[in-house]
């Protein structure tokens, strides 16, 4: 029988290596799906690249990876923070000792949402003309100068929701909502970290918003580290 | 020698070899008495392109709901846990590589896993595609489901097709009414066979080249 | 005060003219908003271009527009069917009366929400090799041929929805669903048939599957003609 | 003359200009104020782009939820009737033309519409970009909101933005303490301006050309 919940974020990050390409879900603090993120801190996992909407606060989220070394590369739309406290993403990119590729919102969602939908790419107005086209292909369509966009996989989606089923289907909360659904297309292994458990047919098939065909692993927030 | 399988017997043969767990979608036609034989305790789960997942079996008659159709716009039931999605999510599925498993009628398949599936060619009338190009290249693995030749005795599994393609070198293996053969880089090979059917017998209705493989006798 | 209810079908698709490109959402009956079909039958429009996964069956769909005469050009992804009686797709198409571009559904979905989200085209793996990509600009994407497909936009796009609020947010039922929540983001003036009013917050705001902003009217099912 | 425009009396312009049953979004910083001068009796959707549609003020304290925030990660409220979405729906929603109005900050505006307001340059330490790209290219109207003067007293409409780009040619009306500028195919035009102020003394403090056009009383 199908059962795509774990018992703890040991078993939750289990398989995760070291080099590995992360989405990671959320929108400032919303939808960050912190017990995943300190695991993968606690796991020591190194050299990692992160695509992320920001780039860490003062909360314990990615800015923990941050401090930790764990990240070579981050892939987002807005790295800064005022929040930023201790070794922050400012920091280590001042000092060059991380990468960063900086993408506008829409077109990050819309390149991670490629990459789910098994397209090759596609061209889109924002950021023509922009130093962030630099280097990248452009084409007039109907008059307008499009910049051709490539789309991004990842290895593993770490994701925030607020219900799962045993099949992985996958409500949100609110606002916390964002990248998620589009995250969970693109990764190899899709883990999210959940407020509560429900039986099958708990969540309306209507409401259902991530179908557990696209979701790997679900844990409970509050499960054992 | 065995007679050939029955459309029944082969939709057990490949209902057997879906995994369990698996996620599936059942093209229109031969794929749709599959299904039916899925053995006991397996829990399959069925993709519409219509933007249905874990699709259920027809209603009695009486309780069809017409909003609640397959893609062949027969009536079906939604299964505890299933879920409605658009048709940009449904083919997000697919294109995506999220289904495991797609079966499809053909009528053509080449040695190298060329699908010739939506049309006979010009002069037939109206073209109509629907899903079929989507499917044969998004599922992780594109089953055929066909009778080994046509009604006219003509052989469909061709060095070339000479229908108008579905999609390039996408088919992984074929469950004919005569045999299982996969589709490998080194071309077809024999992978189960009709019990008493010589692998001279099965060339002789096969255009393409056929290697033996482990030969198992296939069972309905 | 925002209200996209209107009273009856001649409201719905008032200023809808000659010539129009329609979005017609449906698969097979599913979806199909039979009464504002009905409604621009009546009125007589000519010349139409639709786009619609089918190509009308037995019941009073497309094939009504058909039978009259209505339509220039269908872009459709199965315009058969085992159901047409009269006047069917078939014979006008066999007849050389009328224009058909088919297109794969999943890149025909995908080629409306290019149009709706304000995107220049993208590239598909699907058709390519194929005669549905012939005259299409192709490119190699990591060893794999690719299709260029250009954005849809129409006029007008007729949905049929489930529940409706005054600010135009909207559910659908079961399968009905299919191309509507894609087509309501890529036309001018977009119309939902609906079998229900109800008031602002009835819908859960987590599962209002299309946004208000979208939609310009909805019309009750059963409203006069 | 009348002293120039508080930013209170500036988002109070503002938000008389927005029709009712609009759909908007404001950026962040100076907009934020906008939504408190809405005339009554007016209904206008606010829009954020981490996927809320009709979005209401900030709750009293202590009533904060953090997964209802705005795109400035401040806690917000929902108003009845409005919807949550994901990333990708909400960025169509720019993209696509489907939002009415975008009042947008800026460092520069050119006399084109070009639009700078993401960056100040190389040497500004770490580069944000969020969805400032994409709300110039996508609202149907995009507005700038802004002190017609930098702090240092550099003009801020000029002939060609020297700050990096977000959008060219987007701007549709500048909204300043000192005038209300449309950006015509003919350049810039004078369509309010703060009483008393001679069309001269704003042009000293524009770098691009100004024409008058209706030179209505500026009100706050």
């Amino acid at each position: 029988m199908l059962d795509r919940r774990v018992a703890d974020f040991a078993q939750a990050i289990a398989g995760i290596g070291d080099g590995a390409t992360i989405l990671l879900g959320g929108f400032g603090g919303a939808g960050t799906p912190l017990g995943l993120v300190a695991a993968v801190h606690a796991a020591g996992l190194k050299d990692l690249t992160v695509i992320a909407n920001n780039g860490g606060s003062a909360e314990p989220d990615l800015s923990l990876w941050l401090a930790a070394g764990q990240v070579r590369k981050l892939v987002c739309s807005y790295p800064k923070s005022k929040l930023n406290t201790t070794a922050s993403f400012s920091e280590l990119y001042l000092a060059g000792k991380i990468e960063l590729e900086l993408v506008p919102q829409g077109t990050l969602v819309e390149r991670i949402r490629c990459g789910g939908a098994g397209l090759g790419g596609f061209y889109t107005p924002v950021g023509a003309g922009t130093a962030l086209a630099e280097g990248k292909e452009t084409r007039m369509i109907d008059g307008r100068e499009h910049v051709l966009e490539k789309p991004i996989r990842a290895d593993v989606a770490l994701l925030r929701a607020r219900q799962a089923d045993r099949l992985g289907n996958l409500t949100y909360n609110m606002a916390a909502r964002n990248f998620a659904p589009v995250m969970a297309t693109a990764a190899e292994l899709v883990v999210a970290e959940v407020e509560e458990f429900v039986e099958p047919g708990a969540i309306d098939p209507e409401a259902v918003v991530t179908p557990g065909i696209f979701v790997d692993r679900v844990v409970l927030k509050g499960a054992p580290r | 020698m065995s007679t050939p399988l029955t459309r029944e017997q082969l939709a057990r043969r490949i209902a057997r070899a879906i995994p369990d767990g698996a996620f599936v979608n059942l093209g229109i036609g031969l794929p749709d008495q599959i299904p039916d034989h899925i053995p006991a305790g397996r829990e399959i789960f069925l993709h519409s392109e219509n933007g249905i997942l874990n699709m259920g079996p027809r209603p009695p008659a009486g309780e069809e709901n017409w909003d609640l159709i397959n893609a062949g716009k027969q009536p079906v039931t939604l299964r505890t846990g299933g879920s409605f999605f658009d048709s940009s999510l449904s083919f997000a599925m697919m294109r995506g590589g999220h289904l495991d498993i797609s079966v499809l009628g053909a009528f053509q398949v080449s040695e190298r896993g060329d699908l010739a599936n939506w049309s006979t060619g010009i002069g037939e009338g109206v073209p109509a595609v629907g899903g079929a190009m989507d499917l044969a290249v998004g599922a992780r693995e594109i089953w055929v489901m066909m009778e080994h030749t046509s009604r006219h005795g003509h052989a469909r599994i061709v060095r070339d097709c000479t229908y108008p393609l579905t999609a390039r070198g996408v088919v992984k293996r074929i469950f004919s009414n005569l045999a299982v053969i996969a589709v490998t880089a080194d071309g077809l090979e024999v992978e189960e066979i009709l019990p008493g059917l010589s692998l001279d017998a099965l060339r002789a209705q096969t255009e393409a080249p056929l290697r033996p493989g482990a030969m198992r006798p296939l069972e309905g």
